[in-house]
Order: structure tokens, then C-alpha cells, then sequence
């Protein structure tokens, strides 16, 4: 296509790998400590709270020097994956989905919360009363009722990876196919006097993107509601 | 002996207190508004943990705070249809029906889908959601379910409250055949007079 | 209390790497019984297009000469008054307990020097540091060798962050920034003639208002002046 | 305190104000948003949602220069409020106010509208029937109902605006006692080397501001579910 | 005429449409399961926008499709007890008795807190959370709430299912009262033909 050339449409796929393999990776996280938060009595648990929310407090360029130091080649965290996994985050995509999943975690912790606090539980009691074990009954009860919240992390996870800038060049730097996502790539041109068509047009994208992945959502929700009928008022 | 219950809790500042033993099939719960009928039941199901006592039925311990035993719900198989209905409302009112039909075990699948829809008069609700549904016709639904999991036993909380005289009379009847038939001990609160002693054995009073 | 007020010094919209030896300098000359100059630290394509949306200022320092042509070429600048601050050299910085210096100078093997890690510096497309750097190193003919090494920071803080945290074996940063940190050492000075002249430009701005102002910028041009950015490691104005 | 210089502190409190203005404004518009997103049949409500989404998605230095382009001295926003209501918003705390609570709306709506979404309107439907007027089923049903949703915007919405950085430097600068707020005194102090230990100490400070606010809103909601008792599962 | 009804909607496929004029003070709505009892008492309440036809109620025309009349639920004052109960479930006991009470203009508020509280026995629960009540006490506060807010008519939808006989009979009499004393018309839905027999003067079938 020619409103990107093809050095930008590689720029948009990494970001969407990126963010991609950032958000799947941490829904799974997000629901766990979601969960932890919203049905559990663990004494410290507001800290666990204040911890999920440093990402969005904290200036992105503190959390992508604390990611350098936890994660990079000689912090604890980086060499233990590098030793046992062989995986290293410095420079590479992986450190950029690290530092876009770490941004979008609080967000999507709080939107997982908000609809786990919203379910009767009387509907999981009913369950198991039914013959379900309590892993059933979070898969085929607890999982189903609580997907508005899980959409709405995912929308918000998504957007919020699509446009992380601070955390990510701090932590792995501005590498061309590596880690130079949209954000990175605007910031670039912006830099440049004059760079502002490629501004617009590569933030266009980012807002093509994002809004692609709210319809989706919105068709999701509806689709859940199928069937729903309710009063004139 | 099918019932032996002897147990109590501490609920909304009072204790509530039940003791029975009854080789009846149905064993009725009478008592006011209030009493603890509703309470008794999910200590039975499993729901509420007793401060102390045991409760066995049809032979199989369930609870028993001294000798430790306090079995999941998952593993007492009550099959309880609550006061409240708690049909799920994100499944149609078939995957409600199946719910508990598809997670019980070959041999206790005793009652095929269609004939308890037949009995209960909700073939043409199958495809409907439960937010559609009238009282009745969610009441049904919920008897429904309850009947299809293939209970050990029955825990029924007022089931017939929201339905007229002739569809009282047929699920009166399936359940009359589930207790003669297959021989499933049930526990039945009820207000009803009529409905208490066509069905129920022996009758305990809460109070 | 507003920046605005007559009562405060003027208003100095000022590129981030200069930040230390500014604070310095504004406060010898509040020392003088003068109001305290406002400093403003940003990137200077944020400060220029603040200057450009109408914001009201007195002063602005640039990190090159490219946002100070787009002002005034605006006609956002009294021209008379652009003068050149301070200049500054371009380093090739390790960590202190690494290998030996290198000699730079044309055809050197970077690439080697590098064993397969990553050169850090500013983003060589957009911040100054960064574009001098790139300038350098082709005019030395080693650009293409290591183009694909490249470790592009957001400003030449955080390159210099990555080689002194020994993430990246080699950086390119400015020489003030290599004097402050004592986690790295200079490896090698790039020649002046490899690059364009890196000077900070400084002029008053059309809608400055403040008295004060002309006479804080013949302070930093002065004699004084300049001798506190020589302590922080920058060149004289040129 | 010894903890703090003076000057320090005063960046403390001028981050407390901005974030507090900027929340307790962004408030009312967020609900009055996600009330039209949840409850209305809008034709185009997916590109208000959209809209909505785009500090989220954009990286902030380029909300910040949007924000720049429209309420700047020159811009169409800007001289409206500077004619009409004498505001004018560049340099000054203001601006940074608006810029925290543009970043902060896309959080606060999103949790508000999910818990709109859990209200079950039956209760609404009731109170009507008992002489409630909409405005009154309004404060004394939708409201409490949604509480949740709003305490979780509340600190969703101050945590992200207590560590805003791109969009308020970008947008007004970072001049000090107006917009140099706790994220872009970090940032300050980053350019200075040996500047770790004000970083960290500031870093500490912007956690403690948000852990108190989530101990605060926890408290809130627990109180909101006293006299809730529930089952042994 | 106390009440003047005849509309019809198209719900879940089916047309449900119900025709009465009566000056008895209270008419029983019956039928069976499913045919339509709740969803005549929404349109009359205001819930649901039949498809044709006029409400007229003690002399208040509330709904009229020809005319464009369509008068909001708050308007019509009609002080209706869900099937469903529905108390608030962030207020008290108290506060949900009190919720309309507080909102009605001072000469309909016939009924003092604790003559309700008195009659229907629910001293105790006052401070409670409607969550932690049994099925017949919020059935009981359900009822409270709506007398309490001084309804121009009433709209009962099988009120007294989860009651014992002794609490029924209380019920009964307060409901008897309000019908005597301040002639508010009533339509009464429930199951119960005794009941039926006793409050009501005219009785519709619908089917
Ligand atoms: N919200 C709804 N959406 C669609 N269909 C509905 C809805 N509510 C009720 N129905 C259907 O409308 C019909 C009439 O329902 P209604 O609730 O009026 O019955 P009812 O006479 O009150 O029955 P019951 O005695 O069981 O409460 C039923 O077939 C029901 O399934
Ligand atoms: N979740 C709860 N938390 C606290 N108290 C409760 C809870 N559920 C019930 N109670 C109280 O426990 C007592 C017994 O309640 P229970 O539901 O067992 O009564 P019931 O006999 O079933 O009455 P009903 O016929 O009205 O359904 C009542 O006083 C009730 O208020
Ligand atoms: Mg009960
Ligand atoms: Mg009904």
C-alpha cells in the first residue's frame, strides 16, 4: 500500500507482535492476581495491590530503568532467564513485549477486578452443588461471567501496548526491527523539523489499530448479550 | 436409616438448631419465616459449615466435626433447587438443564432430557435465556436442572411456590416417581399443607 | 505564583543536556542580587514547538541549529541577538573496567571493538547527539559496518545509562555528558572535523517582555558566564 | 521534613494539586461518557469510544503536542479560553491539570462503564415505581450501585495522572512551581548524573502518594460491603 | 370504574393481551404459568409499552397509545410488589422501607414505619442487609416498602408464596385494611385460591 512505506508497515507489524504476545501473556497473569485481590484474604495483600499499580504511577522512564536493572544482561531477573531459558530480553522484541505487558498489567489487573467483584457468587455455589469441581466452575461459570471485564482488558491491554513509548526505549532501546514500535517510530520523527506527516500519518495507524480492536470487543459484548431482552425504561 | 441430622449454627446473632432421624423417603421441614429451613438445607448441601454436629444420609457420612469429615459439595451430589432459582444466566435454559446432566456419572443419569422437559412443560423455552423467563417458568427450569444432575438426594426449598394448581400436580407426580422409583431420599420445605403430606413421610418442625 | 510575573526573572526554554551548568549559572546570577531565571529542561523539538504554538518566553537554548532555523525562520526569534552559547565535543565512551582506549580515526574497526554488542547513542535519525554521531562515524567510513548495531536511546542520557550499566561494551556521547558519570571512561575522542561544529545556539525570543533578559543572555556570553560552562566541560562560544 | 528539601516538597504538593484538579473534573465527564457508551443507542457512539481511547493509544508526547496544537496560545481551544474566560494554560499548572486529566480519562471510563454494565436495572426499574424520579433513581441507586466502578476510576485515574510525564512535558513544559510535577522532577533529575538518589527518593514519594490513595478507596469499598455476609465457599 | 384495562403486547412470540373493567377494589389476575400475569402488571406499571389499548386506573387514565398518553412509572404511583422481590441491595432494611416513604407527597403517606413493621414482624431485621435475609423476610420488606410509599393502587405478584400460614394470615389482614380503609385498588396475582377468595372481588382468567 502506499500511505506506509515498507519500512513502516514493518514497524507496524512489530508492534502489533509485540503487543500482541504482551497482552496474551499477561491476561493470564492479570486474571491470577485479579483473582488473588478480589477473592482472597492474604494479610499483605495491598501490597501486591501497590505493586501491580507502580507501572502507572511511577514515570515510564523509571519503570524502563528498573526493568534495565532487574532484566538486563547483568540484573538478577535477566541473567537467570538468559542461564536457564536462554532468553534474552536487551535489544530484542521479548524485552519490548516485557515492558509493554508491565505497562498494560495495571490496567487490565483493575478491569478483571472490577467484574470479579461484580459476580453473584451465588451461581458458583449453585455449581458446585451441581457436581462441579471448583475448577469447572470457575472455567464454566466464573470465566463466562466475568468476560466483560476480560474484553475490557484486553481492549485496554492492547491500546495501552500499541502506544507504550517511555518504558520500552529506556529498557531496550530504539533497535529497527527489534524494538522500534509505532511509538518509537513517531517519537523519531517527531524529532525531525517537518517530521509531522509521517507523524500524522503513523499515528493514524496506531488509532486504526486501537479501533479495530474496540469494535471487536463491542461485538464480543454484544454477542454475549444475545438473547437479552429487557424493559422499556 | 435415610436421615440422620444433628446440627447447629450461629446465624444473625441466634442459633439455629436442627435434629432429626427418619428412615421416611421424604422428610418435610416446617417452621416460620426466619427459622432456619433454608440454613438446615446448605448445611446439608454443604454450603454453610456447621459449628458442630454430623449429618448422614442414604448411609453416607457427609459432615461430622469430630471425626473431621467434611465432604465438597461437588461430593455430596444434593441436587438442591434453591429458594432463589440460580439459574445461570449466561447459558441458555437447555445448557442450564444439562449442566449438572453432562458432569454426572454414567449410572446416575437416570432421567433423559426429554422426558423431564415433557414433564415440566418447558420444550418450547429450551433456546431461551433465563432473564426472559416468567417465575414459573424459571422455577421449572430450576427443578428442571436439579433433577437431570442425578442427585443421591434432594434438597427442595419451596420448588412449587410460583406455579398453579395443575402444573403443581404434574411435577408433584415426577417427583412422587423419582422418590418411589429410584428411591432418592428428599428433604421438602414447603408451606403447603396439601403438597407436605401427599409427599413427605415425616414431618419436622423448626422452630 | 505564575511565571509571567515581572517580579520573577525571565523565562529560559533550555535543551536538557543543559541543565547542569545552566542551574549553576542562574544561580551566580541570582548570587548578583538579580532575579532567579526560570529554566525549563525538555527536548528542544518539544521547547520549539512550544515556542511556535504562541507560549510566552524569554530565552531559548538549543541542542543544534536545526529548531533554532525553524524559529526563525517563523520570525519567532530577534535575529540580532542568535549567538552561539557553548559547543561541545563527541566522545566514544566504556565502561570503566573494560578494555583499552581506541584510536579513532578513519577506517578504525569499530564492529570489532563492539565483539558483537550493540553501540549506544542518541537516536541517529532525530536527537542531535545522535545525528552528530552518525555524521562522525561516516565520515570515517565505519557507519555502514555498524549501522545494524545500533542501540538508540531517547536522549544521550540513557545511551550513556546502557554503557554504564555495561549493557552496551561502547557508547557516543557528548563529552559533558562522559565527565559526569564515574561509571564510564572516555575511549576516544571523535576529530571535530569528522562532524558538523556541535554548538548550542541561544536567542531571545519576540515575545520576551522581562527587562532582565538581555542582560542575564550578556551574562551567560560573558567572561563569567562562560566560565561556568567550562567547568561543566563545554567548549567556549565560538 | 528531612526526607524532602523544601523544594521537593513543593513539587509534592504541585503534583497533588494538578492530579486532584484534573481527577475531580475528569470525573463528572468520564461518567456522563461512559453513561452514553453504556446506556444509550447513539448511531456513532463507537468513534466517541474510539475517541476516548486515544491518549491510551497515541504515545503521549504526541497527545501532549495535539493538546499543544489545540489549546496552545494559537490554537482554536486556547484562544477560546483565553478570550472568553481569561484561562490561558500554557507554562502554567493548569495545563498540566488538563493534560493528567486527558491521560486519565480513557481508565476512568472504562472501569466506570464496566460497572454500569454489572447494575442490574431491575433495581432502577423499582425505584421508579416507587416515585423516583431519573434523576433521583440516578443518585440513589445508579450511583452507589456503580461505586465501585468510580472509586476504581478514582485511583486508576489519580495513579495514572500522579506519574504523567510525555503529554505535560510536551504540551507545557517543565517550569518549576507550575508544571514541573513529581514525574517531570524525575525526569530532571535523570539529566543530572548522581541524580539516582533524588530519582529514587522522588519515586518513593509518587509510590506512597498512590499506595495511599488504594488504602483509602480498599477502605471505601470495604465499607460499601459491611453487613455482607456470605457462604463458607 | 376502578379499573379499565385493555392492551396487548408481543412478548417471546406469543401475543399476551388481557381485556377487564371493574369496580370491584381488588381484582385477581389468574392463570397459568407463563400466560402473561407479570407482564399485564408492568404495562400497567409502566415497565414495558404495550403494543395498543388504554389503562385506566380510579379514574387516572395512565396509558392510552390513541390519546399519546403515557405517563411515567413515578407518575403512576403504583405500588408494585415484584415477583422478585428486588430490595435495594446497598441499603438497609430500614433505609429500603423508608426509599419511597421519603420521596411521596405528605398525604399519601398513610402508613406509619412501625404499624408496617409491627404487622409484617420485621422489628428485628431493621439494621440488616437485604442479602443477609431469609426468602419469606425479604418478601416481607418487600411488601413494607411498597405500602409504605403511599401507592395510589397496588400491584401484588403473588406477595405472600414464600409465608407460612400464621404470617400469611397477618399479611392478609393488613393488605384488607388498606383495601377498607383508604380504598386503594388492588390487582392481586397468586395461585392461592383461598387467598384469592378472601381479598378479592372479581377474579380474571387469563389464558
Ligand atoms: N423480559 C422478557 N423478554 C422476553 N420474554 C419474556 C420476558 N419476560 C417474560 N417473557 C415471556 O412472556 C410470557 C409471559 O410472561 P409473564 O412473566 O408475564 O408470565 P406470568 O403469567 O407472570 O407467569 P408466572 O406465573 O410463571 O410468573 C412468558 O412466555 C415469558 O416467557
Ligand atoms: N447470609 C446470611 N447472613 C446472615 N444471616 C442470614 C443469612 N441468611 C439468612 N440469615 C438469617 O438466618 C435466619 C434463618 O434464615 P433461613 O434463610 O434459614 O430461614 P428460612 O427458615 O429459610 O426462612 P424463609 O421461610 O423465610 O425462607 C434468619 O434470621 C435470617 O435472617
Ligand atoms: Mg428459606
Ligand atoms: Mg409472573
Amino acid at each position: 500500500m502506499d500511505f506506509l512505506s515498507a519500512d513502516e508497515w514493518a514497524v507496524v507489524a512489530l508492534s502489533l507482535k509485540v503487543s500482541g504476545v504482551a497482552i496474551m501473556l499477561v491476561l493470564p497473569v492479570s486474571f491470577a492476581i485479579a483473582w488473588v485481590l478480589e477473592r482472597t484474604r492474604l494479610p499483605g495483600k495491598i501490597f501486591l495491590d501497590a505493586l501491580v499499580h507502580l507501572p502507572l504511577v511511577l514515570p515510564p522512564v523509571v519503570t524502563g530503568w528498573g526493568l534495565l536493572l532487574l532484566f538486563g544482561n547483568n540484573g538478577p531477573a535477566g541473567r537467570f532467564l538468559a542461564d536457564m531459558l536462554g532468553i534474552t530480553l536487551m535489544f530484542r522484541w521479548t524485552g519490548a513485549a516485557l515492558a509493554a505487558g508491565v505497562m498494560a498489567l495495571p490496567l487490565m489487573v483493575r478491569a478483571i477486578r472490577l467484574s470479579l467483584e461484580g459476580i453473584d457468587q451465588r451461581f458458583e455455589v449453585a455449581a458446585r452443588t451441581l457436581g462441579a469441581s471448583r475448577w469447572k466452575t470457575f472455567r464454566s461459570i466464573t470465566l463466562p461471567l466475568a468476560m466483560p471485564g476480560v474484553l475490557a482488558a484486553l481492549v485496554l491491554g492492547f491500546a495501552r501496548s500499541i502506544g507504550e513509548f517511555g518504558a520500552t526505549i529506556t529498557f531496550v532501546s530504539n533497535v529497527p526491527e527489534e524494538t522500534r514500535t509505532l511509538p518509537l517510530a513517531i517519537y523519531t520523527a517527531l524529532q525531525v523539523p517537518g517530521g509531522e506527516s509521517t507523524v500524522t500519518r503513523l499515528a493514524l495507524v496506531s488509532i486504526a489499530l486501537s479501533l479495530a480492536a474496540l469494535v471487536a470487543s463491542e461485538w464480543l459484548v454484544r454477542r454475549g448479550r444475545q438473547g437479552e431482552s429487557g424493559h422499556v425504561l | 436409616m435415610s436421615f440422620d441430622v444433628d446440627v447447629s449454627v450461629r446465624r444473625a446473632g441466634r442459633d439455629i438448631a436442627v435434629q432429626f432421624a427418619s428412615d421416611a423417603r421424604v422428610v418435610a421441614l416446617f417452621g416460620a419465616s426466619g427459622v432456619g429451613k433454608t440454613s438446615t438445607l446448605e448445611m446439608i448441601a454443604g454450603l454453610l459449615q456447621p459449628d458442630r454436629g454430623h449429618i448422614t444420609i442414604a448411609g453416607k457420612t457427609l459432615f461430622d466435626k469430630e471425626a473431621g469429615i467434611n465432604l465438597l459439595p461437588e461430593q455430596r451430589a444434593c441436587g438442591y433447587v434453591f429458594q432463589d432459582g440460580r439459574l445461570f444466566p449466561h447459558l441458555t435454559v437447555r445448557d442450564n438443564l444439562l449442566y449438572g446432566w453432562k458432569l454426572a456419572p454414567e449410572h446416575r443419569r437416570s432421567l433423559a432430557l426429554d422426558v423431564a422437559v415433557g414433564f415440566l412443560g418447558i420444550e418450547h423455552l429450551l433456546h431461551r435465556m433465563p432473564r426472559t423467563l416468567s417465575g414459573g417458568e424459571a422455577q421449572r427450569v430450576a427443578i428442571g436442572r436439579t433433577l437431570l444432575a442425578g442427585p443421591r438426594f434432594l434438597l427442595m426449598d419451596e420448588p412449587l411456590s410460583s406455579l398453579d394448581a395443575s402444573r403443581r400436580d404434574g411435577i408433584m407426580r415426577l417427583i412422587e416417581r423419582i422418590r418411589d422409583e429410584l428411591s432418592i431420599p428428599i428433604i421438602y420445605v414447603s408451606h403447603d399443607r396439601a403438597e407436605v403430606e401427599r409427599l413427605a413421610g415425616c414431618v419436622i418442625e423448626l422452630d | 505564583s505564575a511565571p509571567n510575573e515581572t517580579a520573577k526573572g525571565p523565562v529560559v526554554l533550555a535543551a536538557a543536556s543543559m541543565q547542569e551548568a545552566l542551574d549553576a549559572a542562574a544561580d551566580a546570577w541570582a548570587d548578583k542580587g538579580h532575579p532567579r531565571p526560570v529554566l525549563s529542561f525538555a527536548a528542544s523539538s518539544a521547547l520549539a514547538r512550544q515556542i511556535s504554538s504562541g507560549a510566552q518566553a524569554d530565552l531559548y537554548i538549543s541542542a543544534d541549529t536545526r529548531w533554532m532555523d525553524v524559529l526563525a525562520q517563523k520570525g519567532l526569534i530577534v535575529p540580532e541577538t542568535r549567538a552561539v552559547l557553548v559547543t561541545n565535543s563527541l566522545v566514544l565512551v566504556a565502561p570503566r573496567s573494560s578494555a583499552p582506549d581506541l584510536a579513532i580515526k578513519p577506517g578504525f574497526d569499530l564492529a570489532a571493538a563492539l565483539g558483537g554488542r550493540r553501540l549506544a547513542m542518541a537516536n541517529p535519525d532525530g536527537v542531535p547527539a545522535g545525528r552528530y554521531g552518525k555524521q562522525a562515524l561516516e565520515s570515517l567510513g565505519v557507519w555502514d559496518s555498524v549501522e545494524t548495531k545500533i542501540a538508540s536511546g531517547e536522549n544521550v542520557r540513557v545511551a550513556l545509562g546502557l554503557v554504564s550499566r555495561n549493557e552496551a561494551p561502547l557508547g557516543i556521547v557528548y563529552a559533558t555528558d562522559a565527565i559526569a558519570d564515574p561509571h564510564v571512561k572516555v575511549a576516544g575522542t571523535f576529530p571535530d572535523a569528522s562532524h558538523a561544529p556541535i554548538i548550542y545556539p541561544i536567542a531571545l525570543l519576540k515575545t520576551s517582555r522581562r527587562t532582565e533578559t538581555k542582560a542575564f543572555l550578556a551574562f551567560l556570553l560573558s567572561p563569567d558566564g562562560q566560565a561556568i560552562f567550562a567547568k561543566y566541560g563545554f567548549g567556549g562560544a565560538r
